[in-house]
């Protein structure tokens, strides 16, 4: 019969309307995201010991860093920069990292007002603190 | 309860009282205003307050839950909605008709208000007790469709000029149906007086006599004020806002305030008509029985937009055209027919 | 009071009247004929014919906005703003419209019976009262009316679908 | 189409128009309400990706796979790690391969609940969008947990995965897969079932079969056409031939018929997915694949069954570690030239239906 649909259809948002709702109330409530979640860069400089293969794996050439030799002929990282504009947070510097110095990070909420912002000194950063990600990254 | 029944109208005789003439011109001009700065305060404040509603229910709909900032769970946002259209930039664009162009909102809200003119919100509460009320009241609102027209076309924009065709065709077509509904009740009750209407629905509302004609008021109303399933006027989907595509600030606002003052006056029109205006049980002044079934049709309204998707502009015509008007006519002919049995039959049985 | 108002809306009807013959855009010409309708509607309200007025806004303004949409769909190919040139043959017109002034006003001025009510019908409001009267002593001419609308739709709706030949 | 005194009336929609689903434009001629022709503009996100594709090496060309029908990231991915796989004869751990399937199949419901309910937010059918996406974000939250973004995963590489799918994944598919009855039910009740819905669909957009076969459409909107045909079935890929599963296919030719045949592939869908859950064996996820990919001198050709249409990846090898030439067949940039062949006639707003039931997403047709 005609109308059957739409009274089927009205039943349904009735049921809906007196249902639960499911938003998230975000900024008072920080969602919980999952361990992997790849949402913005941390680097340990310690750890680093300025290979450059997160350099060199990058498909958009995102990072750049600068390193200079110390007393013992060994490498030790000076700068470290990354164009996180160009960024694609696809993971792979970090999954290339022998050290696990570079690792993502679940610190969403990396909207800045100017473009020249999004040049991420990642020392600078390092020295805040960053909530490290899970155990791969 | 009777008290508070007649609040109103005990404040109106009360003013009136003050003047050392009560009905002197100086009285009436006082009143007049008075009962026009209500009524203009009625349709403001439930028009902003209805686009509120209006989204938090088809938030609850699709489970969530609406506009939450301001105030407590969000019911002060239409406030800031108010103040944020009164300090928005009024943008008209090249080569508008200018008149035309600024004229068309500010018609727009006239009429609805002139609409809410004779609508009768409780016994006695009704600013111009027309003989004619409901006549009149489809009167006025026949011209909307020429505001809507001036501003789709003034607009200087293709969307806009659909929309305003459209607008044409959509509300000349379902005047008809809607104006043939409300024959039946007026053939009943021999007027068109909107307060006597609702008096002779003391004993029962006139949607138990008329449900086919309750039936068709609504689809028809909705169609008249641009609401889905029926709005094509403004479909955003294809002609972007229809005429209301270049406003912006204020003058959309008014838009919006027409639109939610029509939803507003057509249930009005559709409780004093069908529903049995300001009677109900006891408990409660009339007045406060009257909004209460406001807002019952009011839900309706909403429950149906949120539910249904929009139809085609064919298929609207065909609506209207094949199936609502056939079926307000056999509607008069059934009222008819039942008044004629009922005047055969009644007085043999000693009624 | 109701002389002011008489002539606010008087002057309003004749001079939007005036507007729907001058203006050079069509569109605006249409807008101004629903001003007009609208000024002598309300002449109708306050001669108490208040069934009229409000049959005048929903028939003639109502039905204004069709007016502008064949206004607006025969003329767009091209300016819209000069869309309704002047007729060279205006004197005639002019001359014609007098005539026919003169005519209907020496008709209502020596007709006795015609005047206005001083106050509303009283027995059941216009309404009832018209439509005695349309049911009973105007009977055939109404019907008539009827018939011919009837015909009216019929036959556009013909001329706009056309007949299916070979039926 | 245009009678003798009518002006036809081009209206120009988009790129920045309601319901063209991204930077789509099209000019469109109307006389009156009634669309005399169609002419498709493309190119407005056009971000040469088979151009970057030669600048960068066979690895990091995998993130940019998701971008191109960015509504199922994992699909196409697919057909890039699996073209590569086959110029290199790398064979893939049995794990990885189970679990390529169920995220191209996830994929392929979350894009086919984005369809519908994209479709039917163009008849004003808020609600139902808003049901569809609620649904749409489990599979999102499924993806998030395993691949770490919610869109683009990145998660294929060449020669399995990247990483295994943590303990929680497993329960949440399987309780995602048994509330999906209950969903398409919904659907189905709100939107499908709707007769406002159904008449404004139904027998609107006529694409016939041999139409359709002439302008090589593919996808769902070929099987909407009545004609049994997809890439998992004619040619399987991957490990596609072990399951068992129906093609669905509707005779209708219309917009309803294209909207509805992807509520019947997410019961398909869900089929191949509840055996990939039954079947899945432990395992490595990712084969031993050298650390720098340096394919032989050599052209490959694979297609897969994306959820917009056939996807074809055409990799040419010249030895180094950057492919020589890359080019990517997607099925919406074919399928965007049936959109002036069958909506003629219809009015403006059938348009965006029809529009609608296309399955257009920008990023695959401008690439």
């Amino acid at each position: 019969m005609f109308g059957n649909g739409l009274i089927k259809g009205l039943r349904i948002t009735l049921k809906r309307f007196y249902g639960p709702n499911l938003t998230e109330y975000y900024p008072e409530v920080k969602p919980n995201l999952p361990p992997r979640t790849r949402s913005s860069m941390a680097l340990e400089p310690e750890k680093c010991i300025s290979c450059g293969l997160c350099v060199n794996i990058c498909p958009n050439q995102v990072i750049n860093l600068t390193s200079e030799k110390d007393g013992n002929n060994k490498r030790v990282l000076k700068t470290y920069h990354m164009n996180i504009g160009r960024c694609l947070l696809c993971g792979l510097c970090t999954q290339s990292c022998p050290t696990g110095a570079l690792r993502l990070s679940q610190e969403f909420e990396n909207a800045v007002y100017h473009r020249e912002e999004l040049l991420w000194d990642m020392i600078a950063r390092s020295k805040r603190s960053n909530k490290p990600s899970g155990e791969e990254g | 309860m009777d008290a508070l029944n007649n609040v109103f109208v005990n404040i109106a005789a009360y003013i009136r009282g003050l003047f050392a003439d009560s009905h002197s011109l100086s009285a009436d001009l006082t009143i007049n205003i008075i009962v026009f700065l209500m009524l203009f305060l009625i349709m403001v404040v439930a028009a902003l307050f209805l686009s509120l509603v209006e989204r938090k229910f088809a938030h609850w709909v699709s489970q969530r839950s609406g506009p939450n900032r301001l105030g407590p769970h969000g019911w002060f946002q239409f406030i800031a909605d108010a103040v944020k259209m009164l300090g928005k930039e009024d943008i008209y664009p090249a080569n508008v008709d200018l008149f035309l162009f600024k004229i068309a909102p500010m018609m727009l809200v006239g009429i609805t208000l002139m609409a809410f003119g004779v609508i009768p919100f409780g016994k006695g509460m009704v600013a111009i007790n027309l003989d004619l009320g409901i006549f009149y009241f489809l009167a006025v609102s026949s011209i909307s469709t020429l505001a809507l027209l001036m501003a789709g076309w003034a607009s200087n924009n293709k969307f806009s000029l659909l929309g305003g065709f459209r607008a044409v065709a959509q509300m000349i077509s379902y005047e008809i149906p809607l104006l043939f509904s409300l024959l039946g009740v007026i053939m009943i009750t021999q007027t068109f007086n909107l307060s006597s209407i609702i008096e002779a629905q003391k004993t029962i509302p006139f949607i138990f006599l008329q449900p086919l004609a309750f039936l068709i008021y609504l689809i028809a109303g909705i169609a008249e004020t641009n609401r889905a399933p029926f709005d094509q006027v403004q479909g955003e989907q294809e002609i972007v806002a229809g005429p209301f595509t270049e406003y912006s600030g204020l003058r959309w606002g008014l838009f919006m305030l027409a639109e939610y003052g029509n939803v507003v006056a057509t249930s009005a029109i559709a409780v004093s008509m069908f529903l049995g205006g300001w009677y109900g049980p006891g408990f409660l002044p009339g007045w406060l029985w009257f909004i209460l079934k406001i807002w019952l049709v009011i839900f309706i309204m909403m429950w149906v937009r949120w539910t249904f998707v929009r139809m085609r502009v064919d298929h609207l015509m065909h609506f209207a055209w094949k199936i609502l008007l056939p079926l307000s006519l056999a509607n008069i002919f059934l009222t008819g027919l039942g008044i004629y049995i009922y005047q055969l039959f009644i007085p043999r049985i000693g009624g | 009071m109701g002389t002011i108002v008489f002539f606010i809306f008087a002057i309003l009807a004749i001079a939007a009247a005036s507007g729907v013959v001058t203006s050079r855009n069509i569109v605006h010409s249409a807008f101004y004929l629903a001003l007009s309708f609208s000024g002598v509607a309300v002449l109708y309200v306050l001669m108490n014919a208040d069934f009229l007025a409000a049959v005048q806004l929903l028939v003639y303004t109502g039905a204004v906005s069709i007016m502008v949409v064949f206004a607006v769909m025969l003329t767009l190919r091209g300016e819209v703003s000069d869309s309704n040139p002047e007729n060279r043959k205006w004197g005639w017109g002019a001359f014609i419209s007098v005539l026919l002034f003169a005519v209907i006003a020496l008709v209502v001025l020596t007709n006795s019976d015609w005047r206005v009510l001083p106050s509303a019908w009283t027995s059941g409001g216009s309404a009832e009262d018209m439509s005695l009267l349309l049911l009973s002593q105007f009977m055939i001419p109404f019907e008539a009316a009827a018939v011919l609308l009837t015909v009216a739709l019929a036959g556009a709706v013909i001329l706009a679908k056309g007949v299916k030949e070979n039926q | 189409m245009i009678i003798d005194g009518t002006q036809e009336y081009s209206v120009n929609m988009g790129p920045q128009h309601p319901s063209t689903h991204g930077v789509f434009r099209m000019v469109v001629h109307l006389d009156g309400e009634v669309v005399t022709n169609v002419e498709p503009k493309i190119g407005y996100l056009h971000r040469g990706l088979e151009k970057m594709a030669e600048s960068r090496t066979y690895n990091q060309f995998v993130p940019y796979t998701d971008r191109l029908d960015y509504l199922a990231g994992p699909h196409n991915s697919l057909g890039y790690v699996q073209a590569v796989e086959k110029l290199m004869g790398i064979e893939v751990p049995e794990r990885a391969e189970y679990l390529r399937v169920i995220f191209a199949e996830l994929g392929r419901v979350a894009s086919h609940l984005f369809m519908i309910a994209s479709g039917s937010l163009d008849i004003c059918g808020w609600t139902p969008w808003s049901y569809c996406t609620r649904d749409r974000e489990r599979i999102l939250d499924l993806f998030e947990m395993t691949a770490g973004n919610r869109m683009t995963l990145n998660y294929f590489r060449i020669g399995g995965v990247s990483h295994d799918v943590p303990d929680e994944f497993m329960p949440a598919l399987k309780s995602f897969l048994d509330d999906m009855p209950e969903m398409i039910e919904e659907y189905y009740g709100i939107f499908f079932g709707n007769e406002i819905a159904q008449s404004r669909m139904k027998s609107v957009g006529i694409l016939p079969k041999e139409l359709a076969e002439n302008l090589l459409i593919t996808g769902a909107n070929l099987r909407a056409s009545g004609v049994q045909y997809d890439v998992r079935k004619a040619e399987p890929y991957g490990i596609y031939n072990r399951f068992n599963f129906n093609v669905p296919v509707l005779y209708g030719c219309d917009t309803y018929d294209r909207h509805f045949i992807r509520l019947l592939e997410i019961q398909e869908s869900r089929k191949i997915l509840q055996q990939a859950l039954r079947d899945i064996p432990e395992g490595p996820v990712v084969a031993k694949v050298p650390k720098v990919i340096k394919p032989q001198v050599g052209k490959v050709y694979h297609r897969v069954e994306n959820p917009k249409g056939e996807m074809g990846w055409y990799i040419v090898s010249n030895g180094t570690t950057k492919p020589a030439r890359v080019r990517i067949r997607t099925g919406a940039f074919v399928n965007v030239q049936m959109l002036p062949a069958i909506v003629t006639g219809w009015k403006i707003q059938d348009l965006v239906t029809i529009f609608a039931s296309m399955d257009l997403v920008l990023g695959e047709v401008d690439k």
